[in-house]
């Protein structure tokens, strides 16, 4: 790093052991994001397998275990070890001391064990590679986990586990951090919307995650000393490891997209340049997506052999948990209003994630209607429908956070044309892939499956000539940021002249992050 | 690549454009079909105008206030209760009615009339096998009397299966140790695909069975030629020897591929891995199902496919029986 | 009486104090929810296999129960005497508390030896070990299954808790704590708390109702 | 909320008299050892037992009383994803429609 941008957390200490051994949250921040960069393209490489084969119906080049693992490894590692830990530990430890005036995050040791722990939980998890793999589908359903299936099984579920205690001590950090060291007059309706996004995260993070590592735990204790909870043999009840594994795995879904919804607030407000629209409305609706979201995993199970009255009362909840997400569209769309739109890449993406995360949305009602999700239920019509609103929420907002923060955390602006060259092809690539699959779904092509009638053929081809140009673009987006990282011209303090406080320090901010005290004297966003 | 790419995206248009029927759904075969697409398709609709309207309101945003200058002044308009509140009824409204919507059917769709037809469906490691009350069992395939309510109880023998009838928009799970039920009202004849729509290891794709809407007489008369309606267990042995056996073994002691079954019953069989067994009902019935446990000194392992789902119960007794009457 | 100076991104001692302290809150929030999914799977299975789980209630002796219920609740008390007399800089003490709720601890866990090695003897292992042939309901295996793991996950517990009492009384030794700095010591107790919490409702749950 | 509060040694005395003196109470009532017996009501009374024994020790011993909202507000919020989760449970199991083998 040349000396153009003078002394900063980058270059105030030398050496890997300086960065492995730090405490400053915004370079453990620059470790998760290497460490998930390693981990999405490894996920990916799995997805690329799996639509090759899927290319054209019949056996192409994998056997049908060889295709299970790869359909298993493909979820585990995305929702696992990418999405979970995703924009919470990259850009919310980076990000979130700035932005409420902290110097770090209350925990800087946690911090730097929670980084361990998802590396530890995630090794683990990468040891079944080169033991039999596992094939259970990342839901890991018993009985079909517990009893027949491979033995790299447990590698997978304790990793899994580490990295929950790794995502619960992130989530204990935020919530203190954002209790304790808010800066000296932000009161909790001046924080900007990415920290609220992190907060309804965190109270996710803290509640949920050791529902599924006690679930974990058992399914290990059912093959180890067959414990009989889950198995129907031993008298044990298969859909209760079914409710206890959705308790937790809905609430992620919202922890997954819930800060990217954040982010998504702060690129509209910052290149409309215009006060949010119902700054209230979305902090309410955040916290009320949270909560509701606990009380809505049943809509997973309608044709479990759940009770047809469980399934009643899940749809009907569920229906509750669909209007924040509406509200907080309609308020960035009127956020747009009159409004001074600049079209940078950010945005591009902020739109793209509207677009996508609207699909994504409606046809999530589908599946919480009852009888419609009776023929949706468990075919490409659901894959689809969490993609949309998986890589179409989380990745989307992910990408619009990483280039709207870029020049604060390297000092350095991505190259705009390659940027927008590269949403191009992950916004057209993404459509392209998913949503012939919706159709696929409607035609009743269950999923998980390894081989399919003829006649959904050729939606399959179409959706692997997406996936590959999605994938392209994706690598695209990161050699963009890894140039900018290295060659980018010097991108100032304030380049979006944006008004929250990560933009009143220098970019990248020194190692104590402010120089003076922060005061707060007004709401975040008042470009008025 | 892309003749196949532009194939594909002008059958997507077209099968928009001319289907009568709702869109992208097989066509639907029971009364209840045609109810819950008519619900999909409003969603479909309501959808579909929301996202359009949103879409379009952006666009326009968009284009309309796109950054003259650097420092455009733009209005503080923090927030407008009313509007608020009307965009939170709206989506409300409409999210409930569609719930009351699916309730409704969704009562229709759970509780089936009483007198239907009750089949036994039992799923297992990939296959589906119907059992009717009159003792009639068939794989992977089934037949049931047209306009007539069919109930299924579904039960598994090992893993969580979950038989899905796309033509008639339903699907349950067969839970292992429990009992659920899914019934249907077919009410055009025609063959219909069954798949198993919950992950259930390798073979999950290939649990495909077909079923066979016939009319009433067709019906009685395929349920009447059970093939093994009546005879002695020895007998179905013998039926069965005949179709899926004879061509590896014998009936008397000469060895073919496999060895000869003539006065197998009793006798002590030295193993490839130098143990030994006594031939009796256990290893006939592991030597049927997992061939490759116990092979006889002389005789090549792996050449025996596992007969696993192919058999039924009834018939690997009767085999059973069989190979004890050639006890010379 | 080494003075400690807090940490740099906190404003004083007090403000780490309370910081750090709700970060130990949060931690307990998620032991709770742990053990209370045992709790809650319990609590089904016990209304879906009420023979099989009176049955298994027989063999637990409610007095080795009820003794070490009496033996947490002493040591919940002298580890909040640690605490108290941490906060009142009498170092000499609080180090005396400490110790004593090590012992105690150390007496649950010998309890709990005995008992364990009472039910191996008998062969009542948890789950496919389980050769206890005079067993009336077929699935007993199930009863000593969630016997072992909500019992055996709680003693891990006490171990674990065993051993940050014992780092935290060594500081205390060395006279780190004083009225102005004894954090750790707070953790500590409230982790202990939480666990004798647990114990409170696994006593009658498995040895009482039965 | 005073974030040093020193609980007086009395408090602690009386809070461990009280919590003896309730294990005391919850084991006589128990069914194994007087066989007093209510039926599904034992199980009411001991968890009510216990939850009295649990709040005191939250209360007192851990300081709940002088902690500050926000650590109170998530003990609770456990315990209500608990109860929740446990309800909605029971809700489905006990509606479940129970079928038998037809042949």
């Amino acid at each position: 790093m040349s000396d153009l941008l003078g002394k900063n957390y980058i270059n105030c200490e030398k050496g890997l052991w300086s960065w492995l051994t730090t405490l400053d949250h915004k370079r453990i921040g620059i470790m998760y994001l290497i460490a998930i960069v390693f981990f999405a393209f490894l996920g990916a490489v799995f997805s690329l397998i799996l639509r090759y084969e899927l290319f054209s119906a019949g056996k192409d080049f994998l056997t049908a275990l060889q295709y299970n693992k790869v359909m298993t490894y493909h979820g585990a590692i995305m929702t696992f070890m990418v999405l979970v830990p995703g924009i919470p530990a990259v850009l919310g430890n980076i990000l979130l001391p700035l932005q409420i005036g902290a110097k770090d995050v209350a925990f800087p040791r946690l911090n730097l064990l929670s980084w361990y722990l998802l590396i530890l939980g995630a090794a683990i998890a990468i040891i079944s590679l080169f033991t039999t793999g596992v094939d259970t589908g990342w839901t890991f359903y018993a009985p079909y986990s517990t009893g027949s299936a491979q033995s790299g099984t447990i590698f997978v579920v304790l990793g899994a586990f580490v990295m929950g205690l790794a995502s619960i001590l992130t989530g204990l950090n935020f919530i203190a951090t954002i209790h304790q060291l808010r800066a000296k007059g932000m009161t909790f309706m001046r924080m900007p919307l990415f920290v609220w996004g992190l907060y309804a995260t965190s109270i996710i993070q803290i509640v949920a995650t050791p529902v599924v590592g006690i679930t974990l735990l058992l399914l290990v204790a059912e093959r180890v000393l067959g414990v009989g909870v889950f198995d129907p043999k031993l008298g044990g009840d298969p859909i209760l490891f079914q409710h206890f594994f959705w308790f937790y795995s809905h609430p992620v879904v919202y922890l997954m997209v819930l800060p990217g919804m954040g982010v998504i607030s702060e690129v509209v407000t910052a290149f409309s340049k215009k006060v949010i629209f119902g700054y209230k409305a979305i902090v309410y609706a955040s916290v009320a997506i949270a909560g509701v979201g606990f009380l809505v995993w049943g809509h997973h199970m309608f044709v479990s052999g759940q009770s047809d009255w469980a399934g009643v009362l899940f749809s009907f909840i569920t229906m509750f948990v669909g209007i924040p997400t509406a509200v907080k569209i309609f308020n960035w769309m009127t956020t747009l209003y009159k409004g001074s739109i600049e079209f940078r890449t950010p945005l591009l993406f902020a739109l793209g994630f509207l677009f996508v995360f609207a699909i994504g949305g409606l046809t999530g009602l589908f599946l919480a209607t009852l009888s419609t999700d009776m023929h949706f239920h468990d075919t490409y019509f659901v894959v689809a429908h969490f993609h949309y609103t998986m890589v179409g929420g989380a990745v989307m907002a992910v990408f619009a956070g990483l280039f709207y923060w870029w020049p604060k955390i390297c000092g350095r602006m991505y190259n705009e044309l390659q940027g927008q060259i590269g949403f191009a092809f992950v916004f057209i690539g993404f459509n392209v892939t998913f949503f012939p699959q919706f159709i696929l779904g409607a035609m009743g092509m269950p999923r998980r499956y390894f081989d399919y009638l003829p006649e959904f053929e050729h939606l399959h081809a179409v959706s692997t000539v997406g996936s590959t140009i999605v994938n392209t673009g994706m690598v695209i987006l990161f050699v963009v940021l890894y140039r900018a990282w290295k060659y980018g011209e010097i991108a100032g303090d304030n380049p979006w002249n944006a008004t929250t406080l990560e933009w009143q320090t220098t970019s990248p901010p020194p190692h104590e992050n402010f120089t003076k005290e922060m005061k707060v004297t007004g709401g975040p966003y008042d470009y008025a | 690549m892309f003749r196949l790419f532009f194939i594909s995206i002008f059958s997507l248009f077209s099968q928009l454009a001319y289907s009568k029927k709702s869109v992208f759904m097989p066509p639907e075969a029971s009364v209840y079909a045609r109810d819950a697409d008519q619900l999909y398709s409003f969603i479909l609709n309501v959808s579909a105008v929301a996202f359009v309207l949103i879409i379009l309101i952006i666009a326009y945003f968009g284009i309309k206030y796109r950054r003259k200058t650097l420092n455009d002044k733009t209005p503080n308009m923090s927030h407008n209760f009313a509007l608020e509140v009307v965009w939170t009824i709206i989506p409300a409204l409409i999210f409930f009615f569609m719930f009351g919507w699916g309730w409704k059917l969704w009562n229709q769709a759970r509780h089936s009339p009483n007198g239907a037809l009750e089949i036994f469906a039992e799923g297992q490691k990939w296959s589906w096998s119907f059992n009717y009350k009159s003792g009639r069992t068939s794989t992977n395939v089934v037949y049931v009397p047209v306009n007539k309510p069919v109930k299924f109880i579904l039960s598994s023998k090992d893993v969580i299966h979950s038989l899905f009838l796309p033509a008639f928009r339903k699907k349950q799970d067969a839970v292992p140790g429990r009992y659920t039920s899914l019934w249907i009202q077919p009410n055009k004849e025609g063959e219909y695909y069954i798949f198993c729509a919950e992950f259930c290891g390798t073979g999950h794709s290939e649990m495909i069975a077909k079923l066979k809407v016939v009319s009433f007489k067709e019906y009685a008369k395929w349920l009447s030629n059970d093939p093994y309606k009546g005879l002695s267990l020895s007998a179905i042995g013998k039926k069965t020897f005949k179709t899926s056996c004879v061509a590896c073994h014998s009936s008397d002691s000469t060895r073919k591929i496999g060895p000869g079954f003539g006065g197998l019953w009793g006798s002590t069989k030295q193993f490839t891995n130098n143990k030994s067994a006594l031939v009796d009902e256990t290893y006939i019935r592991e030597s049927i199902l997992n061939p490759n446990a116990k092979i006889v000194k002389g005789f090549p392992k792996g050449v025996m496919p596992t007969f696993k789902g192919q058999l039924s119960e009834k018939q690997i007794r009767g085999l059973v029986e069989y190979i004890k009457d050639l006890k010379e | 009486m080494t003075m400690r100076k807090h940490a740099h991104h906190f404003k004083d001692g007090d403000h780490e104090f309370s910081a750090s302290k709700m970060g130990v809150w949060l931690f307990l929030c998620t032991e709770i929810v742990m053990f209370g999914v045992l709790f809650v799977a319990y609590f089904l299975y016990h209304n879906q296999y009420p023979e099989t789980f009176a049955e298994g209630a027989k063999f637990l002796d409610w007095r080795l129960g009820a003794l070490n219920t009496v033996v947490l609740l002493f040591s919940s008390f002298t580890m909040a005497l640690g605490i108290h007399f941490c906060q009142k800089n009498d170092s000499k003490k609080a180090v005396l508390n400490l110790a004593l709720t090590l012992i105690l601890g150390a007496v649950f866990m010998i309890v709990k030896y005995y008992e364990y090695s009472h039910k191996f003897h008998l062969g009542l292992y948890p789950g496919k070990f389980f050769s206890y042939e005079a067993a009336e309901s077929v699935n007993l295996a199930m009863y000593f299954s969630f016997y072992f793991l909500m019992t055996g996950l709680h003693g891990l517990h006490i171990l674990i808790g065993m051993g940050v009492i014992t780092w935290v009384l060594i500081r205390a030794r060395r006279g780190e704590f004083n009225s102005k700095y004894y954090t750790p010591v707070e953790g500590v107790g409230l982790f202990w708390h939480v666990i004798d919490l647990i114990w409170i409702y696994l006593f009658p749950l498995l040895y009482l109702v039965g | 909320m005073d974030l040093h509060h020193i609980t007086p040694i009395k408090t602690y005395i009386k809070v461990l008299a009280l919590l003896l003196f309730l294990t005391f109470i919850t084991v006589i009532v128990a069914k194994p050892v007087s066989g007093f017996d209510l039926g599904h009501l034992n199980t009411f009374v001991a968890f009510a037992i216990a939850t009295v024994k649990a709040v005191a020790v939250g209360l007192i011993f851990m300081g709940l009383k002088h902690e500050n909202k926000v650590s109170r507000n998530y003990f609770i919020s456990a315990i209500l994803v608990l109860l929740v989760l446990f309800s909605f449970l029971a809700f489905d199991i006990a509606t479940r429609e129970v079928l038998v083998n037809p042949l």
